[in-house]
């Protein structure tokens, strides 16, 4: 990546966002007119036991360069239990994540209230900048060109730790 | 690195690629063309026929009756469906609303642009059935891959002698094509309609398909039935045809609902050793007695 | 190919001054599935909302996406505005670019690309929205109120007195609760008795109530408006319906066990009622104290009985009732406090004891018929000490929070007892004293002009010197340590949930809180009601409270009731769980996660999947749509996906995410 | 061309290859144990190169690649644009198996009705150096018993054989494609004056030292073939035996995916936001969902139908249409099925010799 | 006692119940052509049962073929050693097979060839209706040669970029034949996800990253019921180190939430299904 490249490279992050929670701080941090960077896209969900791992490993494999799950804070949950599900699959997630070689940086979940809108804006500034200085994520699934050899042909065998393994 | 094939030598093993193939885009079997709706005919609540032209102004194909075509939408994806008439620059095609391609097909409207590709699948045999007699028996919307052999008998009519189309749906609003049915075809050939049940507005024939194919008793001389409809449907017509005397060799059905590639490729489509896309989808019945009961 | 309008507003300068809506809006013509965009300078105003409907008359539209501000803002406005026009009102989508684009990015380059974002994943989604109706659910205009204190009571009464069917279950033989074995109220010091029983026999006589004393609460199946409860009427032996009351069978009774009506403080027989004035006001056998029922000899009540009311075969009976509403009023008991204080005797001394057993000491209608008297000794106590917070207010003894009534009731029994026992020197050991309410700080006021000497500290110790207990403390406003010789010490104990009631929380699928106490919906906004639709809440059973906060309480539960059973039926959120059936492979993974138990195994013939392909009856997993509240907890505990979220679909998501990148 | 032959060392085997490296690109049997396969070279790699082995998934997926796109949509116009497959490729080191696997292939998808265009592409910009077995690479190797030669590849463009000596390899040169490989190696020899490593032999006699080596090796797994297999099998459509044979399969795809004949495909699409891509990618008629018709109708329900569709395919359909078997005894179902399916159980019951 | 005998103790028990009528087959292991392989082998009659072979090469667990027959009409039985029990019971936990259906036939276990059994920690089974031989109290008890979580601590020891470089390595490997999930015992969904590409949680496509979204996926899916057979790998045809993904995920929960095993008992619950309110959440 060139300097220029660097400088202006924008990631883009989504987050899931909880309706009754973080969806509501979010908006109230526009309603008080906070200011934050504008990498965030925000998915509304009726609540953070409703995102599905799956849709954090979709998201990096389309190219996003972060991810966020929001939620309410444990015990605040609009269903009850909800976030206490969403607790257990994101603490897992990160570390499986992390394992599986994406940056565990790239991966946020965060207990945001209502009215916690300079919660939110902090947390996305946060995401934003540790974000953008890791640079574009490598996860993206590239559409294979017809001409290009097929996957295991172009092997690297680039870890021998066969011994270990 | 692009590294063009320079060796301009044919190849000779004996069992490498016919070199007479164009490998421009075109030539590839499984790239769809596109094509405009032209008109679109609201059959029945939950079908349409689609008339379709290439956006070139040509004519697509020019299918047997019988065919199939390959139509798709960019962002649903493809599926198989009869070709139910052609006129000089454009096919049709009728499509029941049944899932989620077929719910955005119903979306569309004249002037909307969508993927075909074919024809696809051998056709009905118009030579052989020359000189015969022709019962049509069809159910819901599989009088719509009947339509297409009727359709190309009528324009050749004196090469076939007797025809008759008994058709029946659930209901009266549920019968398709019925310009052809109360217009176009009486007096061309006989028809009997039939309606599952009583209603108001129907003050024909009430009473399921094989039951009405029992009552009209058509003589098996010289005849072929061409059938088409659900499963249920054909199964019991099949038994009231062998009980009225037709032969397996004079029955013929389509068994298009198990193409998926269209050309033969995927390997889903075979029944023993047939290729329902290469070999069929028509078959005499006698024909499908010899496969393996993989149906 | 869905045919969607995309309408970006300005509001105002709101929008249009941070976000290029013009861009925005000609971006969005070339969206997939977008055949028309418009803006205008407000969308949600009579003309923007007429703009809208007209383009879905002119250009076919399908779905429509709204690029405006919070969806919580005008979701609403324009799911009724879509009402209108014929068009499902679940084929929108809110693309909020006000309060989280426009409001918060400063650089108009970067908010319009992510507003064009934004609206592209709205249309995304709105792609696969898919028409929802909402479902009536007929409605059972009857309530079921579990429990049978003053809370319970009161409830009852507030919703029969409104026209409607109640069943109040209680478990004991009579209604009354903790409420009449109270001797007198603060801050009135009117009689408990007095006022408590009235309304007992008000609910007693009421055309429109069903009192099952004696009976529990067995099963609760159903939802919102359409609960079927199954009540166990617990075994009585005694005809209720020929037995008049008379008492003849209770003053023979041979056998005598501790009344626990009277803390111990006297004995009942093994037939008996709960109290003078119980109601119903008629006898049943303690099963584990009778002798005929333990050896089967005795039999004295069945000779004595003029009506032949007794019956030793009687036995459990259950029976189901349908209700549409339900208010659990389950209460509370005093912490068993000589499990938590060894060093204030752990009941090895007499002389100590319990507020409520205190209550039953003083009560004119109590075992001393009111006289203040040691248990040890029956002489009277001439220095009395009473502790607070015992079990309140002790995270590592007790419980952490504060019981709340304590303070008042502590002050009440000083005041009680200056009233009977000249010249009595009466302690008080507090923490705080908590008195905000009507006439509290008053009452408080007035009892330590009444002499009450206030030590502010806890007790750490009670230990016996010959006849007198003394209560050792450290007094903390003076520093240093104290010991008050006291012939009688009154515990004032915290309040814990009553036994049973986290099993009446679990079959109602309600929730509790660490310390057991039921969860309102929301600490503000619905206090009186549960998580789970139709689940009310009434007094001491949602934490701590006194008598007035109760009957509030109690009352305002009764008026959601009301409220909800003066509807025919109600309309129920479509957008719940759905399980494909085909795809549901039985596990029950969702159901172990919902938290409504919206979800149950039923069963549907199939095939299997695996080696053969017999017809089986196969188990699957179906949704209640009563109960469902539409989390979707559910939807990620299926591996499989065969439980969805209709609104919000796997796949709706997974588009949505598909949408930011190419 | 019988007569083209020429030696190459198996010290000088990098350079020969290294030769070959500007004209295409080359894929050769790399890697060690699990992981040899048919990997791309480049100068680093030669060094990688493993022809003591065959890798467990054929040659065949780099002319039918188990994902390729056959064309991307424009979302808005609905216009497609086909990718160029242009790139000459070669395949070093295929097996004579493995190239009677790609003569099946060439024969299902160029032949019979339709030419796939991207196979038949690939495969005519696809030269093939293929590799004489003197051992069997796998224990469970059949080869012999399905009628193949282990020694011979009359479909290959050159002819690798190792020699007696097992220090070189012969090379016959087949076609015109192979003669193009030839010209790059004569040219070599030229340059780099290394004469002796490349001998050219002008006549079929060879040295003693340049002879195959022992051409009486054989499978050690024989298997008794009828000729009228097919026939009798169809016999047995019905037999409740299938359902024996079957009821250890757990219906995964490894037979399929390492087999070099099948080539059944599935066609999906991916829709991005600017992009649609129609692509496909390799299927098995073991998995469960493979023939499930919209609507749920599934002609074969269990894995019964399944697997005697899959064996039935190679051993029956196939030679009715193609007159060929589509088993060549590579033997890799064998040795990778997880349930230790056999296929050669099946053609000995099927021939009546169980 | 060697395995000759053990196989005589199988044959003779399996044909004693066939031919009493009291299960309608008896699970267990045949020989193949090959002196190294065995393959399940459902004996259905008394002379079947003396077609059953037991030796170290019966490396495949058979509790998967449980699931293709979840409703039979006469009992089944079925040889079990660790590996098989504690998936039975993660199976019945999970509402997939039924206990009552089940006639367990103990196996204790010394190992076999397979790789998955070097880091097996249970080999004896955990339920069963009769043991056919008594444990070896020396041999079973043995502690096993590899670690629990081996796969995973190897992976866990990598950076970041060599973990990357890793599993790009891995599932460019991978071909998506699924025998990973159908070997599975805890993969007992009527249909995956990924054969739903249609409802839109994964595509067909291979691609490396494809085939670690299904991998990671499938670790989600089953990595908190995982009882750490091995039969993933086993399977495997490309030997893939598929087991570290799981181990990572029983590793995790071990570091959160104290021991965890599955397939002790047949009512344990699993990890993300059930959650405490003490749970950790450093991160949030």
């Amino acid at each position: 990546m060139g300097i220029n490249e660097a400088t202006t490279y924008e990631p883009k992050i989504l987050a899931f966002c909880c309706n009754w929670c973080t969806y509501t701080g979010a908006d109230l941090a526009g309603l008080n007119r906070m200011k934050y960077p504008a990498n965030v896209r925000v998915v509304r969900v009726p609540c953070s036991g409703r995102v599905n791992p799956q849709f954090i490993l979709r998201a990096f494999a389309r190219g996003a360069d972060g991810v966020m799950v929001c939620g309410c804070h444990p015990g605040d949950c609009h269903y009850t239990t909800g976030n206490y599900f969403t607790r257990r699959r994101f603490m897992l997630m990160k570390k499986v994540l992390e394992f599986n070689g994406i940056e565990p940086q790239r991966f946020h979940a965060r207990w945001i209230s209502g009215s916690e809108a300079a919660k939110f804006r902090d947390a996305v500034t946060e995401v934003a900048q540790v974000v953008k200085a890791l640079g574009p994520a490598a996860t993206k699934v590239t559409t294979q060109a017809s001409s290009k050899a097929p996957a295991s042909a172009d092997i690297e065998s680039s870890v021998q730790k066969e011994g270990a393994l | 690195m692009t590294k063009n094939n320079g060796n301009g030598n044919a190849i000779n093993s004996s069992r490498t690629p016919a070199v007479a193939h164009d490998c421009s885009c075109e030539s590839n079997p499984l790239v769809p063309t596109l094509c405009e709706i032209i008109g679109i005919t609201e059959e029945t609540g939950d079908v349409k026929t689609f008339r379709l032209r290439g956006t070139d102004g040509q004519k697509p194909f020019s299918p047997m009756p019988g065919q199939l075509a390959m139509i798709s939408l960019p962002r649903t994806g493809e599926a198989m469906f009869s070709i139910t008439s052609q006129g000089e620059d454009w096919i049709e095609s009728s499509i029941k609303r049944v899932g989620e391609l077929t719910e955005d097909l119903h979306d569309l409207e004249v002037g909307d642009i969508l993927g075909v590709r074919g024809p696809y699948g051998n056709h009905f045999p118009v030579e052989e059935l020359k000189g015969k007699n022709l019962l049509f028996v069809g159910g819901g919307i599989g009088l719509a891959p009947i339509r297409s052999l009727i359709l190309y008998v009528l324009d050749h009519r004196e090469d076939y002698l007797r025809l008759d189309v008994l058709y029946g749906s659930r209901s009266f609003q549920d019968l398709v094509f019925k310009a052809d049915l109360f217009e176009n075809w009486p007096g061309l050939c006989g028809t009997h309609i039939t309606v599952d049940a009583e209603e108001s507005c129907w003050d024909g024939h009430v009473g399921f398909v094989p039951n009405y194919l029992e009552e009209k008793a058509f003589s098996p001389d010289n005849c072929v039935a061409v059938i088409c409809g659900p499963p249920i449907m054909i199964k019991f017509c099949l038994d009231k045809l062998a009980a009225m005397g037709f032969s397996k060799e004079n029955i013929i059905t389509t068994l298009e609902m198990r193409m998926k590639c269209g050309i033969g490729k995927c390997g889903r489509c075979n029944i023993g050793s047939k290729y329902v896309c290469l070999d069929g989808p028509v078959f005499t019945l006698a024909e499908l007695d010899e496969l393996p009961d993989e149906k | 190919m869905s045919k969607v309008g995309v309408f970006v507003c300005h509001c105002g300068t709101n929008i249009a001054a941070a976000v290029d809506v013009v861009r925005a809006c000609e971006a969005a013509k070339s969206m997939p599935g977008v055949v028309h965009a418009a803006e205008y300078k407000y969308m949600c105003s009579e003309p923007g909302q007429q703009m809208i409907l007209d383009a879905i008359k002119e250009y076919g539209l399908k779905r429509i996406v709204i690029a405006s501000c919070s969806p919580r803002m005008h979701e609403t406005t324009f799911r009724k505005m879509l009402k209108k026009s014929g068009v499902n009102e679940y084929l929108i989508e809110i693309a909020n670019i006000r309060e989280q684009v426009a409001w918060v990015h400063d650089d108009k380059e970067k908010a319009t690309e992510k507003a064009i974002d934004l609206i592209r994943m709205a249309v995304a989604k709105v792609c696969r929205d898919e028409p929802l109706k909402s479902q009536m659910i007929p409605i059972t205009k009857r309530a079921l109120v579990i429990g049978g204190g003053i809370a319970g009571i009161q409830a009852a009464l507030d919703i029969a007195d409104a026209g409607h069917e109640v069943t109040l279950v209680e478990r004991e033989p009579s209604i009354g609760g903790r409420m009449v074995m109270l001797d007198k109220t603060f801050p009135t010091l009117d009689c408990s008795a007095c006022i408590s029983t009235p309304k007992m026999v008000d609910v007693s006589a009421h055309p429109n109530i069903r009192l099952l004393a004696y009976s529990e609460v067995a099963k609760v199946e159903g939802y919102i408006g359409n609960f079927t409860v199954t009540i166990r009427q617990k075994a009585r032996y005694v005809n209720h319906d020929i037995c008049t009351g008379c008492g003849a069978c209770s003053e023979k009774c041979p056998a005598k066990v501790p009344s626990a009506f009277n803390k111990g403080l006297s004995k009942r027989p093994a037939i008996y009622t709960l109290f003078p004035q119980a109601v119903p006001a008629k006898p049943v056998i303690d099963k584990d104290s009778c002798i005929k029922l333990k050896s089967g000899k005795c039999g004295v009540c069945e000779k004595i009985c003029p009506l032949g009311c007794i019956n030793y075969e009687d036995e459990d009976m259950e029976f189901t009732e349908d209700f549409g509403a339900i208010v659990t009023a389950t209460g509370y008991q005093t912490a068993d406090w000589a499990q938590m204080y060894d060093e204030y005797g752990a009941g090895r001394f007499p002389d100590v004891i319990d507020g409520l057993t205190f209550e039953r000491l003083v009560n004119a209608s109590g075992p001393t018929e009111g006289h203040i008297v040691r248990p040890s000794d029956g002489t009277e106590p001439k220095t009395i000490s009473i502790i607070k917070c015992v079990g309140s207010r002790d995270p590592k003894k007790g419980r952490a929070y504060c019981s709340r009534a304590c303070c008042m009731y502590a002050a009440k029994h000083a005041r009680q007892i200056f009233g009977k026992i000249e010249g009595v020197r009466v302690f008080i050991f507090y923490i705080d004293v908590r008195t905000p309410g009507k006439g509290y700080e008053e009452f408080y006021d007035k009892t330590r002009e009444d002499g009450a000497i206030y030590v502010r500290g806890r007790v750490s110790r009670i230990y016996k010197e010959g006849d007198t207990l003394i209560c050792q403390a450290e007094d903390s406003l003076l520093g240093k340590q104290v010991r008050v010789k006291s012939d009688l010490v009154i515990l004032e104990t915290a309040m814990e949930p009553a036994e049973g009631s986290a099993s009446v929380a679990g079959m109602l699928g309600a929730a509790v809180d660490g310390d057991g106490w039921l969860t309102e919906a929301h600490p503000k906004l619905r206090p009186v009601e549960t998580q789970v639709g139709g689940v009310f809440l009434a007094g001491v059973c949602q934490g701590p409270k006194d008598i007035p906060d109760t009957v509030s309480q109690a009352s305002a539960a009764a008026a959601k009731v009301i409220g909800l059973l003066n509807k025919n039926e109600m309309e129920s959120s479509p957008m719940i769980a759905s399980v494909e059936a085909d795809k549901c492979s039985g596990c029950s993974a969702c159901e172990a996660i919902c938290p409504y138990k919206a979800i149950t195994m039923g069963e549907q013939p199939g095939r299997e999947a695996g080696g053969n392909s017999k017809k089986v009856m196969r188990p699957i997993a179906v949704v209640n749509a009563g109960l469902c509240q539409g989390c979707g907890a559910c939807t990620v505990a299926c591996r499989t996906g065969a439980i969805d979220l209709l609104g919000y679909r796997n796949r709706q998501i997974l588009e949505e995410v598909d949408a930011l990148w190419v | 061309m019988d007569n083209k032959t020429i030696t190459i060392t198996k010290d000088d085997l990098a350079t020969a290859i290294r030769a070959l490296l500007p004209a295409y690109n080359v894929y050769a049997p790399a890697g060690e144990g699990e992981r040899l396969a048919f990997a791309a070279l480049d100068e680093s790699r030669l060094g990688a190169i493993n022809l003591t082995g065959s890798p467990v998934i054929p040659p065949k997926e780099l002319l039918f690649p188990r994902s390729e796109s056959l064309y991307t949509l424009d979302p808005e116009t609905g216009a497609a644009t086909v990718p160029e497959i242009a790139e000459s490729t070669l395949i070093f080191g295929v097996r004579p198996c493995d190239l009677r696997g790609i003569e099946n292939l060439d024969a299902a998808f160029l032949e019979k009705g339709y030419v796939d265009s991207n196979y038949a592409k690939r495969r005519e910009n696809t030269t093939i150096i293929a590799l004489a077995c003197v051992t069997s690479p796998y224990e469970t190797c059949f080869c012999e018993s399905m009628g193949g030669d282990p020694l011979a590849a009359k479909g290959a463009d050159v002819l690798l054989t190792e020699t007696k000596a097992g220090d070189a390899f012969t090379a016959a040169f087949q076609t015109p494609k192979g003669l193009q490989v030839k010209l790059l190696w004569d040219s070599l020899a030229m340059d780099c004056g290394s004469a002796p490593a490349m001998t050219e032999g002008s006549k079929p006699a060879m040295t003693e030292g340049s002879k195959p080596a022992m051409t009486g090796q054989h499978n050690t797994l024989r298997v008794t073939k009828p000729d009228d297999l097919p026939q009798r099998l169809m016999a047995a459509f019905d037999d409740p035996h299938w359902a024996v044979l079957s009821e250890a399969c757990l219906g995964c795809g490894t037979c399929s995916y390492v087999c070099p004949t099948c080539y059944c495909f599935d066609i999906d699409r991916e829709s991005g936001a600017k992009e649609i891509t129609e692509y496909r990618c390799w299927d098995c008629c073991m998995f469960s969902d493979y023939s499930r018709m919209a609507g749920g109708h599934n002609p074969r329900p269990t894995k019964k139908e399944r697997l005697r569709n899959r064996y039935l395919h190679k051993l029956a359909y196939f030679d009715e249409r193609y007159g060929m078997t589509l088993c060549v005894g590579c033997g890799r179902c064998i040795a990778k099925c997880p349930a230790s399916l056999d296929i050669t159980e099946v053609i000995e019951w099927g021939g009546g010799a169980l | 006692m060697n395995y000759t005998e053990k196989t005589k103790l199988i044959q003779t028990r399996a044909a004693a119940l066939l031919e009493a009528g009291e299960v309608s087959y008896v699970l267990g292991w045949g020989a193949t052509r090959f002196a190294d392989k065995t393959r399940a082998r459902f004996a259905r009659s008394p002379e079947e049962a003396a077609t059953l072979v037991y030796n170290e090469h019966c490396t495949q667990s058979l509790a998967k073929y449980l699931v293709d027959d979840r409703w039979p009409e006469t009992r089944i039985a079925i040889l079990a050693r660790g590996c098989e029990s504690r998936a039975i019971n993660r199976m019945i936990r999970d509402n997939q097979i039924r206990r009552e259906n089940l006639l367990i036939l103990g196996l204790p276990c010394e190992g076999t060839d397979a790789e998955r059994c070097r880091s097996c920690r249970a080999h004896d089974p955990v339920v069963y209706d009769e043991l056919l031989w008594e444990p070896n109290s020396t041999g079973a008890a043995a502690a096993a040669e590899l670690s629990r979580y081996y796969r995973a601590d190897a992976v866990d020891a990598l950076s970041a970029a060599e973990k990357k470089a890793y599993w790009d390595d891995v599932y460019a490997r991978c071909i998506r034949c699924y025998a990973c999930r159908n070997a599975c015992p805890v993969c007992s969904c009527r249909e995956c996800f990924v054969d739903m590409h249609r409802t839109g949680f994964q595509g067909k496509r291979h691609s490396a990253t494809d085939n670690q979204t299904f991998g990671v996926t499938r670790a989600f899916h089953v990595g908190d019921r995982c009882i750490e057979c091995g039969e993933c790998e086993r399977a495997c045809p490309m030997g893939l180190p598929i087991l570290a993904q799981t181990q990572k995920i029983l590793k995790e929960i071990e570091a959160l939430a104290g021991d965890y095993e599955q397939g002790l008992d047949a009512a344990q619950d699993n990890y993300l299904g059930a959650f405490d309110l003490d749970d950790k959440d450093d991160f949030m």
